[in-house]
């Protein structure tokens, strides 16, 4: 087992990572840019280096300054995290390169499950399911038509090289198509540089379900049960939750072993994640695979009981896997809202401030995976996320009255946050009912000034209270300057005279 | 830390109490309140409350209003507070009696002056300008597409207006707060 | 199900029961002593009412001023938490009276169990196996010797309506008797008001093991597993686990039965404890039951998934319980380290003070029940534990490596506090071997001064750099003084001059 | 926020610069450590250490020593600092060169002034006192029990020591730090 691990990354999953090495009796080593030196991630570490200025590109994101920091520390592994550099084959290949251990899939696996085309072709080789569409770079408009007619419209036309919806055209019919082909293509190639694009069917109204798979570098490769991740705007999730309203055992051991032979496909190692759209038939089709550890894997912790953080270490190291595939059970039903500093009723537009007042819900049930404090700042520079709250309970209403709970009890002051729209989600009934698709924001989410009429009284009473106190305050101040200002005046008086008496007399 | 009730100031008990009255609005709705010297009952919009204020720290309060508990973080803006509730704020104007009796003196046009300009609500890069000067826009309509934290925002407008000046282009860095576009 | 329920308590548990309200939709009253009018559990609550000044025995303790407080807030049930009222008959018949449902036993099992004697006689006859010693109460030293001769030295002279080491001697040869009577006669008396006491056989290095049962009013009975207090000082527990290393299927069985039987035959309805000593061998003695929500019962919630303070306002709301004997499982291990502001090095003194520094851990396998934050103060008028900090793993191998990362991670500052001492206890190899005792702290804790040679380093260096920051800006600001004072001099003397100019020349 | 590494106050840094060096005491520890006026390397007992620090907020300090990382709570007392590291406290005694060189000059005795009182460490009634005026007590003798928090709390001897002064009897309520008894 290793004994210093460097994690190159901050907030929250940094912080959730130190967690893991501690509990493994693992020293971690922070990274860290100029404005994060006060950040939760460093608090906690055993030990810290810098790494730049504020900007990714200038620190998180560079390579060699990890590799210089891992260097110096002696850290043996390193932990990528997600986001920054954890999807990055290059990175990966680096850190092998150096004699450091990437904790994280083989660089040929990132790199194959990067381009998103050749991932589609290795899945269906396999056996997995695909939504139906092209397996190559469609040239013009005219090929695209060709098979637009042969799968039927609507149409999603996707960036071979992409991700997080660049080069992304939605098409409803052949008048479209054109103008659509030519945007995908330049928007591809200034994201990408790589102007490679395809075609898929657009599922009207689908869910996100995902299935965790974790494969050791013996040979053994288990799923962990599916994440529902329906619930998303701007293309990010926000909520997520396991097990998924919609997925029967059956289907989970249908798409399990799907993604199990994904995996072994793809000669793959360590965590990962399958992702699936679904309809509600529970038909289900490959959408792409995460080589990393998501944002959401807590909830497949919680019901799992298994520490995913922990087991990729493990694996990392050389161990096998410490339980197979009937070992694990899903007990309870697990949520996870995201809480970001964003403003729902501006299009979810990001927020930035200091966090001056800042307390995190606790108590049965709850868990808070966050990477800030109590005056802290939300900067421009990084990821709005504030924190992931998460709920378990024996069931998803017991979990769903806990999560409102730790809502409710959440208290954040200095930035906008999307703590109400959560509530706002969680109570309607669509989401009770577990009916969810990726549009279900767009479908049932009417931002709202509105707030409940006793708040805004007691708001305006405290106001009123605050206003009045400084009035008070101030006359009160304003009685002592004048009462002070008299003394002075009868002094300068006194002097005055004095100095007549002296001199004038 | 200081409770309103069980600590009266001693000093201010001395002093004339004379019932303050104050004009709170919050989005559209309106309040008079009417502290007296005291402080443990007020009248709003006529009916009268219980009030037990304590400061928890700095500008942390608890207001438990009829034994009903509320917790804010007031800061202080021009013309009143914003009022942080745990979630997000509410901003609160509040004029006191004397000020408005100065304020219709001066022949002031008092409170609901229309926002006249569109600001950055956060630092970040301009990427696009969706109108042009003169244009009108009505509720909702995009005005102004603002890259930050690796999203890119849209901004809307709140209400329809005519556009009268543009003071960015695409490309530039914006602080926040910096005035984007002026309204006629 | 009622509406609305009030919180005849403060603290943790307050807080505790708070969460289980708004986890069922019912709104929460507080009531609060004047210093706790900023305390988390007003702070937190729906509504809140004040009952009066700090000392408990004119606000927390006064029967009236609670029942008061519930009828002008139209509670329509109390629970007590623990401590204070909640095992007070005459509060529990007050309630009755009142019209109020009491959430806990009928106010005829309190009594019952109160007196330890007349429990002890119960319990025998339910064929629950009770320490060695008398059933009648002792009159003289006489008696004494001879019930002593029978059982065997060591015995324990104990106070009937005892409790909390009240009353209680151990005796350790006939020599001692009769100061041992006499001093335990005066103390009950003076303590209870009750000079009735009696023997038992005193076992050496005994196991504390409690059973959790849970009764609803339709004569449903069930256990739910054990848990583990030995870790005691001064009497009182501060590390519990579930399960206990002790107990195997068998043994949890029959001490489950037997803490069953004990409870039907009490007629006992709603959540208690049936507490136990055992001893390495698997035997187990009756020692008392607790009419109440235990302080320790979050260990039992995360080994069974089961919310205790939720089935006990549906118990209390005349619904059965949803689950039999058989759907009862226990998955994992949990610990709780109870965090009281103290000091171990000098007999665990109770510390007082603000929390200047309070950042709570968090993260996977965390829980922390708490009724404090920062700013908050620890005063001499309540009870010194901070909060309860619980950790859950799949074995207690993996809790015990959680709590002590939790135990790192905690920062308080402004009150000294037990968590070097948990961490201490927790690495000490007879704790980690399971072989625990109720004299495990006075066999094994060795209170030290000591502290890491690197963390004195760290600190006498942080210490240098203010010391050096604060006289640097001492002679800053000297030197703005002193040139603040020339200026003033020549503006003195210009003055002196001029005026001498006008006058003297 | 204040970062000494990224932020050095321009005004020292055209003043002199002077290595100042401070005699730390912690328990029966002792630290001589030179700062000089970038305060990026401090020598400690000879060794030279790279130190990053970081004010958190108000009195809470980040410490990276070698790129180890340590938080405190630095709370001013007489002679130095309570250094609250989590869990508890350590008093270090801070002495600088300056200071000592002038005690010295002055005929002081320096350190190590030995605790010549018995005092409350907490508010609470006298239960017991378990000594009398004259007796001689060793280490860990008990002295004074104490109730507080619903507890009785034994306050012991920290050192041997002859009694001079009973200051309390039973039944009395005592302050926190009130002197109950002093020794010879």
């Amino acid at each position: 087992m290793f004994t210093k691990i460097l994690i190159a990354n901050r907030g929250e999953i940094a912080v959730r990572i130190i967690r893991a090495c501690r509990d493994l009796g693992i020293r971690s080593v922070a990274v860290f840019s100029e404005p994060d030196r006060g950040a939760l991630h460093v608090r906690l570490a055993d030990e810290a280096y810098p790494i730049g200025p504020a900007a990714s590109s200038e620190s998180y994101l560079v390579i060699e300054k990890i590799i210089e920091a891992a260097r110096k520390s002696g850290a043996e592994a390193i932990h990528p995290g997600y986001g920054f550099l954890a999807e990055n084959a290059a990175f990966a290949q680096a850190c092998v390169d150096s004699g450091i251990v990437f904790i994280g899939p083989p660089p040929s696996a990132i790199r194959m499950m990067g381009d998103k085309m050749a991932a589609r072709t290795v899945m269906k080789a396999a056996g997995v399911p695909i939504v139906p569409g092209t397996e190559n770079p469609i040239d013009d408009d005219i090929g695209a038509i060709k098979i637009a007619a042969w799968i039927g419209y609507p149409i999603l036309i996707k960036a071979a090289a992409g991700g997080g919806g660049k080069g992304m055209r939605i098409v409803h019919d052949q008048s479209e198509i054109k103008s659509a082909v030519r945007g995908a293509k330049s928007e591809a190639k200034s994201a990408f540089g790589d102007d490679r694009i395809y075609i898929e069917k657009y599922l009207a109204k689908p869910r996100h379900i995902e299935i965790q798979v974790i494969a050791d570098s013996h040979g053994n490769c288990v799923y962990l049960g599916e994440r529902e991740c329906s619930i998303q705007r701007r293309h990010q999730k926000v909520i997520e939750e396991a097990p998924s309203p919609l997925v029967n055992p059956s289907m989970r051991k249908k798409m399990g072993q799907a993604a199990v032979a994904a995996a072994r496909a793809a000669g793959y190692v360590n965590a990962g994640t399958v992702e699936f759209l679904a309809d509600d038939h529970r038909n289900f089709y490959f959408l792409e695979v995460n080589t990393r550890l998501q944002v959401e894997h807590p909830v497949t912790e919680l019901v799992t009981g298994i520490d995913l953080a922990i087991e990729q270490i493990k694996i990392a190291a050389g161990e096998k896997l410490s339980f197979s595939q009937g070992d694990i059970k899903i007990t309870g039903h697990a949520i996870e809202c995201r809480i970001y500093a964003e403003d729902p009723s501006s299009g979810f537009l990001p927020s930035t401030g200091i966090l001056s007042v800042y307390h995190e819900p606790a108590g049965p049930g709850i868990r808070v995976d966050s990477g800030v404090y109590e005056g802290a700042e939300i900067s421009v520079y990084y990821d709005p996320m504030i924190s992931k709250l998460l709920t378990f309970g024996k069931d998803r209403l017991q979990a769903t009255a806990r999560m409102l709970r730790a809502l409710e009890e959440y208290r954040i002051s200095g930035v906008t946050t999307n703590i109400d729209f959560h509530k706002t989600i969680l109570r309607h009934p669509e989401f009770i009912a577990g009916r969810l698709s990726t549009h279900f924001i767009d479908m049932y989410y009417k931002p709202s000034d509105e707030f409940p009429e006793n708040l805004a009284e007691a708001a305006a009473i405290a106001g009123a209270l605050m206003e009045h106190q400084a009035q008070n305050k101030l006359s009160l101040s304003a009685a002592k300057r004048s009462r002070v200002s008299q003394w002075k005046t009868a002094g300068r008086n006194l002097i005055q005279n004095r100095t007549a008496e002296k001199g004038w007399r | 830390m200081e409770n309103s009730r069980a600590k009266p100031h001693p000093k201010q008990d001395r002093g004339k109490r004379v019932a303050m009255i104050y004009k709170v609005t919050i989005g559209e709705k309106k309040y008079e309140i009417i502290v007296d010297g005291k402080t443990t009952t007020v009248t709003i919009n006529g009916r009268t409350v219980n009030v037990d204020h304590k400061n928890l720290r700095s500008k942390l309060h608890s207001i438990l209003a009829d034994n009903i508990g509320y917790e804010f973080e007031l800061v202080r803006v021009n013309g009143g507070f914003d009022i942080w509730h745990g979630s997000g704020s509410l901003h609160a104007e509040i004029i006191d009696e004397k000020s408005e009796r100065l304020r219709r003196l001066m022949g002031s046009s008092g409170t609901g002056t229309k926002a006249s300009s569109l600001r950055a609500p956060m630092p970040g890069l301009v990427v696009k300008v969706e109108v042009e000067v003169g244009q009108h826009v009505k509720k909702g309509d995009g005005l102004v597409i603002v890259e930050a934290m690796k999203m890119e925002n849209e901004l809307r407008a709140h209400a329809p207006a005519i556009i009268r000046e543009i003071r960015i282009r695409p490309g530039q860095a914006v602080e926040k707060n910096q005035e984007l576009i002026v309204f006629e």
